[in-house]
């Protein structure tokens, strides 16, 4: 063998399980070569597969930054045969990565620039490190927004850092749901209807969203509706891969694949070629 | 000196009357051939063609389905179905190129350790006379 | 090509387009090859000149109506595709009321592929008895004389009598040349579950390798699958790219089941299927 | 003056090569012709169209194993697969060759399919001109010629003495025998295929993709995968673990754009739910994004698909409707 066979991962450690919410949980994972481990850089929206031997392998978001120093983390939504085996990993046990792949969030260009994080679910999970970058170098950029919404308040993926997020100065973090309990006194409505209600301005802005299809759509209606243009509008795509480096053919939008070109785009770049089931 | 032919018989039994057979004929310590796995299902019923295939496309010499006579269905009918499925994978099976002594379907009660003991020994022997499946 | 049954589909579509009473008609209309047919939707009175009916029509269209449940249409049924029409009403896969019938009397269909027309009529079109529709609305062309030529299950026979081992060789070696591309499945009026064995993950039963072992459990279940449910269209068979003789594993199983059960798919919507029976005092050559 | 290679000279030659190395070569099977390792001349068929199937799965086979996973003492390891020896692929048709070197863009490109760029690197290439068009031929169109040698490590064209031998790669020149002769033999005129102009295909079908017509071309669609796996230069693919043999394998196998579950994620949400839209991924992606990514149309026209279609959604026919599409909505 010459080259290094790409469809290899890196041998990992799970260092941690913590649950999240009740089908979401914080995978921590170390390389288990120091020297891979060290060499192991990335950038917020980019990902990585995740393998559970004897299941296969499936893409997730990496939430963590490396330079917060807090390992490699991946927020794994229980969805199906690939998330189950991984959320049955105790720590201790082995699995693979290999990654990082597909582009990134261009922070360094939204420097100066009001910022609004729109994340739906468990599509909080790749917004999760451009937060914090924001947050690190929270004089750079102009105003923080961030709406979260999920199914139920439960539903709300990274809860314990909302105190953090509401402090920064500058930020304001509205939270929804969909359903609510009896010890919630927020918000009841969905992602796109909080969008238009809370009304962002499009001047010197940029929109991140990130959710379920359907979230997505909508928060898209409004975001133009409110004067934001397509190349102010970023996105980061879910879609079904298998290689992550646009070999299998199956992600594309377009002639862009998600695993390689995106996962970030701005609507400028695939509204043509979007599918509109 | 060639090694002694095993061969590996997967059984289907059923929970009410075929399992509980088998069970009797352990705790009354008649003696069978280690064999067979058993796998334990609710009912001959729910034993699918899919499963009794899987079987022998992963190595199994024989498969065994036994459940309730008929009549005596704990759900009634569930072995009155099974009976016209197997009836006719036997001889599909058969067709393919797996002889049809390789599938045995038997009526066992839970009274009837005795017979079931009789079972997996005379399956057992018929299929080391008939030796290992020709691959594919 | 019979111009006056083609003229009795063209007029009754065009009623039917016309007058709204259908959404559109699944027909045939000539290939690319310019020689043999293909499938057709017309959605407007004038596309339906393109209808055809001739002996190259050997599709069986009835697995369209799955994709149309929503939508009334008028379909082109040969007899032994209106069986598929009653299974499907049978297992409650389609209403009655959403379909029109355009049943022809079929004079047999021949051996066609890309450019290529037989010259002789299909094997089983040589032993068919059914000469019109089981179920249709308009009825079209006229009775054939035809009569069976061969040996219903001679083929069927000689394989049965064959030693057990070279059975195997013989599916071993078919099987092997399978490349799971699905079409079987894919043109099969009877096979229209949301989530098929073959791709289900979680079990994995049969699993995406493409190899002998994994296409034998496909094919085999597959087939079993469609246990006096099968109605000899033998489509599985014509496109079939790798030439696997599927219609010696579907007429094997009918056959076993006209032997056991005395049952035919599709010939009435309502008669129960074998595998939703049972008679209590039945043996099947299974001991008590 | 040609270099010459008698039909006796060939069989030897071809018998000395499957000594050294595997010979893949088209075989007559259960009426299909595939190419397959043969240990003997006899087997091969010198006389044929084309193969059943395209020579692409000695490169991407149908179902491989990218590695193995093995355990024992809570250690894990992972040991890729291996390439096997040096082969020859006997008999390639110049528009199938064309499908490899169309499929050598992604698999090769960084970071690239080792296993793959392995085999294709310890693989030569014989290559057979076509002596005639068939109906559903139209390799002229899409950038290859039944003599076209551009892809293949030899070119073999059959005259009336044998075969007239084009070395056209080194790797072609060290598998040639020594001392073979040149003659008089001139190279006999290509068959015509038919022509399916493709020129402003690229630019016609950025604004193409929101018309009615995929759905309604769907409607005969059975979206079962036979287009795909009879294609040379459909090189889509699915991964996931098995267990064999006490180890856990991570196997790669074909799959289509075809088929529903190519796109559905884990939780049922498809983006291209329909076949309309499956369809137009096919055609798009032939057509218009392998181009943009490659500078290549991914069809070699050699209308297996044509042949193979069960429903005959034929290429040559969406492509000249989608140029009267165009030119109707660019007008």
């Amino acid at each position: 063998m010459g080259l290094e066979n790409p469809f290899v991962p890196y041998l990992a450690t799970l260092k941690s399980a913590v649950e999240l919410t009740p089908d979401v949980k914080l995978l921590s994972v170390e390389l288990t070569d120091p020297a891979i481990q060290a060499g192991f850089d990335y950038k917020p929206g980019q990902f990585a597969f995740l393998s559970a031997f004897g299941e296969g392998e499936a893409p997730f978001g990496i939430v963590s930054l490396p330079q917060r120093k807090d390992g490699l983390e991946f927020a794994v939504r229980l969805i199906g045969t690939v998330t189950r085996a991984l959320h049955e990993l105790e720590p201790g046990d082995t699995l693979g990565v290999r990654g990082p792949f597909g582009n990134h969030f261009p922070l360094d260009d939204y420097k100066g620039k009001d910022m609004v994080i729109i994340g739906g679910g468990i599509g909080m999970a790749p917004l999760r490190p451009v937060i914090n970058t924001i947050l690190d170098h929270r004089n750079d950029y102009g105003k923080l927004l961030i709406i979260n919404g999920a199914r139920t308040p439960q539903d709300l993926v990274f809860a314990p850092e909302f105190k953090t997020w509401m402090e920064a100065p500058r930020t304001k973090l509205e939270l929804t749901v969909d359903r609510g309990d009896e010890r919630w006194s927020g918000r009841v409505a969905l992602v796109p209807d909080v969008v238009r209600e809370v009304s962002p301005s499009p001047d010197n802005a940029i929109a991140i969203t990130c959710g379920p299809p359907i979230m997505i759509r909508f928060t898209l209606t409004v975001l133009r509706e409110l004067g934001f243009k397509d190349p102010q509008i970023v996105t980061t795509l879910e879609a079904k891969m298998k290689c992550g480096m646009g070999k299998c053919a199956r992600c594309n939008v377009g002639e862009k694949y998600v695993c390689r070109d995106g996962p970030v785009f701005t609507m400028e770049q695939i509204s043509q070629f979007l599918e509109q089931p | 000196m060639a090694v002694e032919y095993r061969p590996k018989i997967v059984g289907f039994l059923c929970n009410w009357c075929s399992y509980a057979g088998a069970d009797m004929a352990g705790t009354s310590r008649m003696s069978y051939p280690p064999n067979i796995r058993v796998i334990r299902v609710p009912c001959s019923g729910r034993v699918e063609p899919l499963l009794v295939a899987k079987c022998f496309q992963q190595g199994a010499d024989g498969v065994l389905i036994s459940g309730c006579h008929p009549g005596d269905c704990h759900y009634t009918e569930g072995n009155y179905h099974a009976r016209r499925r197997f009836a006719l994978l036997h001889s599909f099976l058969d067709y393919l190129g797996i002889a049809r002594e390789r599938l045995r379907v038997e009526w066992v009660s839970a009274s009837e350790g005795q017979r079931f003991t009789q079972i997996v020994s005379d399956f057992t022997r018929e299929l080391a006379e008939l030796g290992p499946r020709s691959e594919g | 090509m019979d111009s006056e049954l083609i003229q009795q589909i063209q007029n009754q579509a065009r009623d039917l387009l016309e007058s709204g009473a259908v959404k559109g008609i699944i027909g045939y209309e000539r290939a690319s090859d310019g020689l043999t047919a293909r499938p057709f939707f017309a959605y407007e009175p004038s596309a339906v000149e393109r209808l055809i009916f001739d002996e190259t029509c050997t599709h069986n269209l009835v697995k369209y109506l799955l994709d149309k449940k929503n939508e009334k249409m008028a379909i082109v049924v040969k007899p032994c595709d209106s069986r598929a029409i009653n299974l499907l009403l049978n297992e409650e896969q389609i209403k009655r009321d959403m379909v029109f019938i355009i049943g022809v009397y079929c004079p047999g269909v021949v051996e066609t592929a890309w450019n290529r027309k037989g010259q002789t009529q299909q094997a089983r079109c040589q032993t068919c008895e059914l000469l019109k529709p089981v179920v249709y609305d308009f009825l079209a062309g006229q009775e054939p004389v035809r009569r069976p030529e061969a040996e219903l299950y001679s083929d069927i026979l000689e394989m049965e009598a064959k030693p057990v081992a070279a059975k195997r060789a013989f599916w071993v070696e078919h099987f092997g040349h399978c490349i799971r591309c699905y079409a079987c499945r894919q043109v099969c009026p009877g096979c229209y579950c949301p989530e098929c064995f073959a791709e289900q993950l979680d079990p994995s039963w049969v699993g995406i390798r493409i190899a002998p072992k994994e296409n034998e459990l496909w094919q085999a279940i597959r087939t079993f699958h469609l246990v006096g449910r099968c109605i000899g269209c033998n489509e599985c068979e014509r496109v079939c790219p790798v030439d696997i003789p599927l219609s010696l594993l579907n007429r094997k199983l009918e056959k076993e089941v006209k032997e056991l059960f005395a049952f035919e798919a599709g010939l009435s919507p309502e008669e129960q299927p074998p595998f939703a029976t049972f008679k209590k005092e039945e043996k099947l050559g299974l001991e008590e | 003056m040609n270099l010459l290679m008698s039909r006796d000279d060939l069989i030897h030659w071809l018998e000395l090569l499957m000594r050294e190395r595997i010979l893949l070569a088209p075989t007559r099977v259960q009426g299909l012709l595939l190419f397959q390792p043969v240990s003997k001349v006899e087997d091969i068929a010198f006389d044929f169209d084309n193969t059943t199937l395209p020579p692409k799965g000695w490169f991407l086979p149908p179902t491989e194993t990218l590695f193995s996973v093995r355990r024992g003492d809570g250690h894990t390891e992972l040991v890729p697969a291996t390439v096997e020896r040096e082969a020859v692929i006997f008999g390639v048709r110049p528009c199938d060759a064309k499908g490899i070197a169309l499929m050598d863009n992604p698999f090769l490109e960084e970071p690239g399919d080792t296993v793959y760029g392995e085999r294709r690197a310890r693989t030569a290439l014989i290559g057979l001109s076509c002596r005639q068009a068939m109906p559903e031929c139209f390799c002229t169109s899409m950038g290859s010629a039944p003599d076209d040698p551009s892809h293949v490590d030899i070119l073999l064209t059959e005259v009336e003495d044998g075969y007239i031998v084009r070395a056209v790669t080194e790797k072609g020149k060290a598998l040639l025998p020594q001392g073979l002769a040149e003659g008089e033999a001139v190279l006999p005129a290509p068959p015509k295929p038919q022509a399916v102009p493709a020129e402003g295909m690229v630019s016609a079908m950025r604004d193409l993709f929101s018309e009615p017509y995929w759905e309604l071309l769907a409607d005969r669609c059975l979206h079962c995968n036979v287009c795909a796996y009879v294609c040379p230069t459909c090189y889509c693919f699915d991964m996931r673990d098995y267990p064999d043999k006490g180890n856990i394998e991570r196997v790669r196998s074909w799959e289509s754009c075809q088929s529903p579950g190519f796109t559905r994620l884990a939780g049922g949400y498809n983006p291209r739910a329909t076949k309309g839209a499956r369809l137009r991924q096919r055609f798009y992606h032939k057509l218009l994004y392998f181009p943009e990514q490659f500078q290549d149309i991914a069809c070699v026209g050699c209308g297996r698909c044509v042949k193979a279609c069960p429903v005959n959604i034929d290429i040559r026919e969406v492509i000249s409707d989608l140029q009267q599409l165009g030119a109707k909505s660019g007008s």
